[in-house]
């Protein structure tokens, strides 16, 4: 019943190891310009405090602010290139999405902050998620128009 | 599981009947001596069984297949 | 209300305790556009140094052991608490930490509300604290979120900044566990927190040197054994019987109540080396 | 819609593969969208493309759309369109007519907004004649209401101060038809997407603002070998399914196309015999006046540019013009599309020329596939404002104001008396706000668009609509938008579905929308206000006589049956579309001369052996192709010889950057109706730069850093976004924002020949903010 899969901020180490090495002292949260960052409380009390983010809400926009002033290793500290993060994985949900069901979008093709290499367009343009590409950020998450999001990052499983 | 759209061409009413009895193809139309159906397969190596079976069949001429549909729900 | 101020040491100190609200409250607000002040009571980063609560490193170190990331600048920053302890012993719990003001506050508005006799104050032997010192370091590392539980400084500062960016769910979470242990700590066994179940303050306590600062008895002069102190002293400690030193968090009310008394030559004083 | 996956996806498969060999399935009830009364046909209320759709009403409510799988569209339609419920019950709709009293809004009756209109107007015609009211029109208003304004102020009131926001869009598209082929409107349609096996997109983005059309495309390429070329100076997702990018320095794409039209010519690759039949070549002299020449004085004039020259010009390397040209000329069928990438420039008529001349000198024109076709951008901007004349310098269906046999033809057709048609054209849209700001125009009706947003130089106009002395009266279903704010009295207008009528989308298909619910609160639609407002201003200038005689519709039926008349002896002839076919049918290709006329109608014009009806009854001798719009050249269509020129204001030292507006996928033009779609708000929140990554780097911006934009005009801050699309040199920014003004920053310069200014290139200077 509690939420055991979160979205980590970017360089994060792998999940069992996270929980064990952040020291939830809210570096990150304050450094984070767009405010994506929030703790966990009700959601997990055995979370209690580690930072997560709700890709729905606010997503990450990878401007690599936040690992430098991870104290703890938790996030890795010499992280800078966006492209080399990995916070998931997005996966397309075919029955939701407009542009399988006939209409067309391309919301989350156009603000995918790795532009046309971790989400292309086919020929019959529908989007595709290139897995090797895809940082698992969650704008794409954010911008699909429909509720629920057609388009899921779903966070790294160790 | 896979859903094949198909335009089978047949000669003769038994040819029908024997068709429509088969439990793998569902018959959605029917105009003068075509039936168009979809084949559901579990997966693809099931094919060359089906088609076996569809070419004992009397007085079935043919198929072609028009449009395909994977679901991938409860695989991914 | 004038006597929450009265004394030259308790002013000072409520100074401090107001100037370090109101500093995190400035972190917070500038927390986007600088990153040379960063942080909450868990670990603040100073510049590069990143200053970490004591209880937390260690509990870390325990948890990940070998792979535990020893940033140089994270392992002075867990030096630094324990320095300053050891120069001036517990001045972090009385001067700076938020929750023992917070404490003040509520026990200064209780004793005025309700005049009714006051508790007794929680005691604890050495001994039995050492146990729970180790117990409480043995739950830290086998259970990750044990130390956010009861580090009542961290969750406070952490609190703060989630009222900055109005995240309800996190404040209501936290008020409700701090609600708790206040009424504990205030109704129940008071100062039960600060003086046993803190391990940064036990730690604090025990990183503490016996030259460093702390308030003495002078043998010289005479005391009139009025007890006033014991009376004063937010931990209900009995100073004018000089045997305070083992949990005394130097805030130096009673040297402020004994000058109060008598103009000069009295007994209590600060000591340092 | 309770049906498990298996079930639904049996359904897709059978369904499917029943539209590929056209069985007829319907489909179960169980498996409708969402409960639903009764699916109405209709049309999506935005871009050119025009895409059919069946409106789902449930308990008087519009509660789901999908696509008319019968229509053009097969079904598809975009997802701005998907969201059309959500706009009619928005938040801000228009409930009741307001005036301004002391900058603050008082809510008033129709009969008050009426009278002080027409007090307003009449004295004003009194005062300073009729020359001192103004209207400005739009291409989404219904035809039958742009016919109806037309005919009050060019017919009853004699003034031609009236002009539509298609002089913004589609006026360089028109004239470049009329002067290469005679007559406006494309000769093509969608169907020749199925025969063409090249598509030259040049100037505009397809992806984004002709979805559905860029889909069918896409369909075809997947089924069959075709090449497609995208010349475009942004690398949009156009071009990245295409198979040649012609990437240039917006506004040198004229060098780029006479440098095509050399390789024809030195490569032989021309069509000569077609060329000999059909075309004739000319030039402007040096009195400005046209000039027939032969073709080896157009060989001549096309030496100079070179690949090489075109190369240096536009940095667009020459193999890939080559490639281009040769593509063009040697494929089976090439149709070529272009937008606004190319009308809206200070050179739009001639770059428009220069594409037209490309599928002249190949003979690529007039047969399955073959097609130079101009993309419309608004529903209505063929069917309401080209063909109904709502233009300043046109009259309905191909007669212009300057010509004395047109301008006798309508007033005899009106019933005017001789003379009442002023036979200098009006003020354009841009000179119509410029004189409005000068106090020159008294009265201004605006109707169903948003000119305080979406005109060049916008800072200078929108102070003019500010003005005091003068008149503005909008008519808007939203409030407040950035021109109702600016009005004096704002008059609620029905919107989409609340109001019936016809729009005329890019393939010279006509469409009827019927009235599906009631319009909101006090609302009108805009027919029923022009026709009382015509009839009260007549009456109170003391001809009640004409108000009768001019205005008798009770429904826009009648005003139909007119229009189909006035269109009878001319190209346009859709006589045979009566309102009960258009009703029936899925939309209908004009010209349809008898009622008895097969649908969809013509799909390509000028030629009799792919069925154009017209081309026996203006030019029989002639055996297929026939330009019969331009009798005065024998029937013939015209190659023009136009200099490559580069644009008004290109980059320089001290504003390096270009600066090219656009369109969203999410939004539509002013977002009035697509930003109160929560969820498109979601897709596209904000307005932003695009920011090619060296140029960024350069600068030291990242994604998300805010960026100051100056230009001659004014300045803008925005936030960045630093991709791939735009060329280095090259900044693009989307016009929807209300509250992020770009076209104040853009150059208010217009082509001489169509007045239309150029939105797509003006310098401007980037730094951090």
């Amino acid at each position: 019943m509690f939420k055991t899969k979160f979205l980590r901020p970017p360089g994060a180490v792998k999940e069992s190891e996270f929980v064990k090495k952040c020291i939830r002292c809210g570096k990150c949260q304050q450094i984070c310009p767009y405010n994506s960052i929030v703790l966990t409380s009700w959601e997990n009390p055995f979370y209690f405090g580690l930072p997560y983010i709700i890709a729905r809400k606010k997503p990450c926009y990878l401007c690599m602010k936040c690992p430098p002033v991870c104290p703890s290793g938790a996030l890795d500290r010499t992280l800078v290139d966006k492209n080399k993060v990995k916070m998931g994985i997005a996966r397309i949900n075919r029955d939701t999405c407009w542009a399988y069901q006939g209409s067309f979008c391309r919301a989350c093709f156009m603000n995918c902050p790795i532009f046309d290499k971790a989400l292309k367009m086919t020929d019959e343009l529908l989007p595709v998620v290139i897995e090797k590409y895809c940082v698992g950020c969650g704008i794409c998450e954010n911008v699909c128009p429909v509720e629920p999001s057609a388009i899921i990052v779903e966070p790294l499983k160790d | 599981m896979f859903y094949i759209g198909v335009l089978i061409d047949i000669e003769g009413e038994e040819a029908e009947k024997a068709l429509s009895s088969l439990s793998f193809l569902k018959i959605y139309g029917k105009k003068e001596n075509q039936l168009l159906g979809v084949i559901e397969l579990k997966d693809l190596q099931e094919w060359k069984a089906v088609e076996e079976a569809l070419t004992e069949i009397k007085g079935f001429l043919g198929l072609s297949i028009l449009s395909s549909f994977q679901d991938n729900s409860d695989t991914s | 209300m004038k006597d929450f101020f009265k004394g030259k040491f308790t002013l000072t100190r409520r100074l401090f305790q107001i100037g370090t609200f109101l500093f995190f409250l400035a972190v917070y607000y500038t927390s986007h556009k600088q990153s040379f002040l960063l942080g909450t009571f868990y670990s603040f980063k100073l510049g590069p140094i990143h200053i970490v609560d004591p209880f937390i490193y260690l509990t870390y170190l325990g948890r990940n052991l070998l792979k535990a990331d020893l940033f140089v600048w994270t392992v002075t920053g867990f030096l630094i608490p324990l320095l300053i302890a050891f120069l001036f012993g517990r001045v972090f719990c009385s001067w700076i930490c938020p929750y023992n003001f917070l404490y003040e506050i509520l026990d200064f508005l209780k004793t005025h509300l309700f005049r009714k006799k006051p508790l007794i104050y929680f005691e604890a032997s050495p001994k039995s604290k050492k146990v729970w010192l180790a117990l409480a370091l043995a739950l830290g590392i086998f259970i990750p979120p044990f130390p956010y539980y009861i580090l009542m400084p961290g969750l406070l500062s952490v609190l703060l900044h989630q009222l900055v960016l109005h995240l309800y769910s996190f404040i209501l979470f936290s008020l409700l566990l701090i609600l708790m242990v206040l009424f504990v700590d205030l109704f129940f066994k008071k100062r039960i927190w600060c003086k046993f179940i803190c391990p940064t303050g036990l730690i604090l306590g025990m990183a503490r040197w016996k030259g460093g600062l702390r308030i003495i008895k002078r043998k010289d002069l005479t005391c009139k054994e009025c007890a006033l102190c014991s009376f004063e002293c937010p931990l209900g400690l009995t100073p004018h019987l000089g045997n305070h030193l083992e949990d005394c968090y130097n805030c130096g009310r009673c040297v402020d109540i004994c000058k109060g008394l008598r103009k000069k030559e009295n007994p209590l004083d600060f000591k340092f080396l | 819609m309770k049906c498990d996956r298996r079930e639904f996806l049996k359904w897709s498969a059978a369904l499917t593969a029943a539209s590929v060999v056209g069985f007829e399935l319907s489909l179960p009830e169980n498996l409708q969208a969402v409960d639903v009364d009764k699916w109405i046909k209709s049309v999506c209320r935005y871009c050119g493309a025009g895409c059919g759709l069946y409106i789902g009403v449930k308990g008087g409510k519009v509660v789901a759309v999908k696509g008319d799988d019968k229509n053009w569209n097969r079904g598809y339609i975009c997802v701005k369109g998907s969201y059309l419920p959500k706009i009619l019950d928005a938040p801000d709709r228009l409930k009741y007519p307001m005036v301004r009293e002391g900058g603050k809004w008082k809510r008033i009756t129709w009969e008050e907004a009426m009278n002080l209109m027409v007090s307003k107007f009449a004295e004003a015609i009194k005062k300073y004649g009729p020359h001192s009211v103004g209207f400005y029109g739009s291409g989404q208003s219904y035809s039958e209401e742009s016919y109806l304004a037309n005919k009050l102020f060019k017919g009853a009131l004699g003034t031609n101060n009236i002009d539509g926001n298609p002089r913004l869009c589609m006026a360089s598209a028109a004239v470049g038809y009329v002067t290469s082929f005679g007559k406006d409107e494309p000769m093509g349609s969608y169907d020749d997407i199925y025969y063409a096996d090249c598509f030259f997109i040049i100037g505009s983005n397809m992806s984004e603002a002709h979805p559905v059309i860029f889909r069918l495309i896409m369909e075809q390429k997947r089924k069959r070998k075709v090449k497609i070329i995208v010349a475009d100076p942004r690398k949009t997702l156009t071009v990245r399914n295409a198979d040649l990018h012609l990437d240039f320095i917006p506004g040198m794409d004229l060098y780029i196309l006479n440098a095509m039209a050399h390789v024809i010519v030195k490569e032989k690759l021309y069509n000569k015999d077609f060329i000999d039949k059909h075309v004739v070549f000319k030039k402007l002299g040096p009195d400005n006046k046209p000039q027939k020449v032969n073709f080896e004085e157009y060989v001549k004039f096309l030496e100079e540019y070179t690949p090489e020259l075109a190369e240096q010009k536009s940095g667009c390397p020459k193999e890939k013009i080559i490639q281009a040209a040769r593509w063009f000329a040697t494929s089976k069928a090439t149709m070529s599309f272009w937008c606004m990438g190319l009308n809206q420039r200070t050179k739009g008529v001639w770059v428009n020329n220069l594409v037209n001349n490309l599928h002249l000198l190949t003979g690529q024109i007039c047969r399955p596939g073959a097609t130079p076709f101009s993309l419309t951008g608004q529903p209505n901007a063929c069917g309401g404002i080209r063909d109904v004349g709502l233009l300043s310098h046109l009259l309905p269906y191909g007669r212009l104001v300057a010509n004395d046999q047109h301008r006798a033809e309508m007033e005899e057709f009106w019933g005017l008396p001789k003379g009442r048609i002023h036979p200098k054209p009006g003020l354009t849209a841009v000179e119509l706000f410029r004189k409005f700001a000068e106090g020159e125009i008294k009265c201004l009706w605006v109707v169903c668009t948003n000119p305080g947003q979406s005109l060049p130089n916008l800072e200078k106009y929108r102070k003019g609509m500010a003005r005091e002395d003068t008149f503005l009266v909008v008519s808007e279903a939203y409030h407040p938008s950035r021109t109702s704010e600016l009005a004096d009295l704002v008059l609620p207008a029905a919107l989409w579905c609340e109001k019936e009528g016809t729009y005329g989308q890019s393939e010279r298909r006509y469409q009827y929308l019927p009235q599906v619910i009631k319009p909101l609160g006090e609302a009108k639609s805009d027919f029923e206000v022009i026709l009382t407002f015509a009839r009260k201003l007549l009456t109170a200038l003391g001809r009640a006589d004409e108000a009768k005689r001019l205005f008798p519709y009770k429904t826009t039926e009648d005003v139909w049956n007119e229009m189909r008349a006035c269109s009878r002896n001319t190209v346009y002839n859709f006589w045979g579309m009566t309102r009960a076919r258009l009703i029936k049918e899925h939309g209908m290709l004009w010209p349809v001369p008898t009622e008895d006329y097969p649908a969809p109608g013509t799909l390509r014009r000028y030629t009799a052996k792919y069925g154009d009806p017209l081309v026996k009854k203006y030019d029989p001798k002639a055996e297929d192709i026939s330009f019969y719009g331009n009798p005065a050249d024998g029937n013939r269509a015209v190659i023009w010889l136009r200099p490559a020129v580069g644009p008004a204001e290109p980059a320089d030292k001290d504003y390096p950057f270009i600066l090219t507006t656009g369109r969203l996928i999410e939004h539509w033009h002013t977002g009035t109706m697509t930003m109160k779609v929560p969820e498109l708000m979601r897709a596209a929140p904000r307005a932003f730069v695009e920011i090619n990554p060296k140029d960024a780097q350069k600068l030291g911006i990242k994604t998300g850093d805010m960026v100051r934009i100056t230009s001659r005009r004014g300045s803008i801050v925005l936030p960045a976004k630093v991709v791939d699309i735009p060329r280095p040199g090259v900044v693009f920014v989307p016009f929807h924002y209300p509250d992020k003004l770009i076209n104040i920053l853009v150059t208010d310069a217009f082509d001489p020949m169509s007045k239309q200014p150029e939105f797509k290139i003006s310098a401007v200077r980037i730094e951090k903010a």
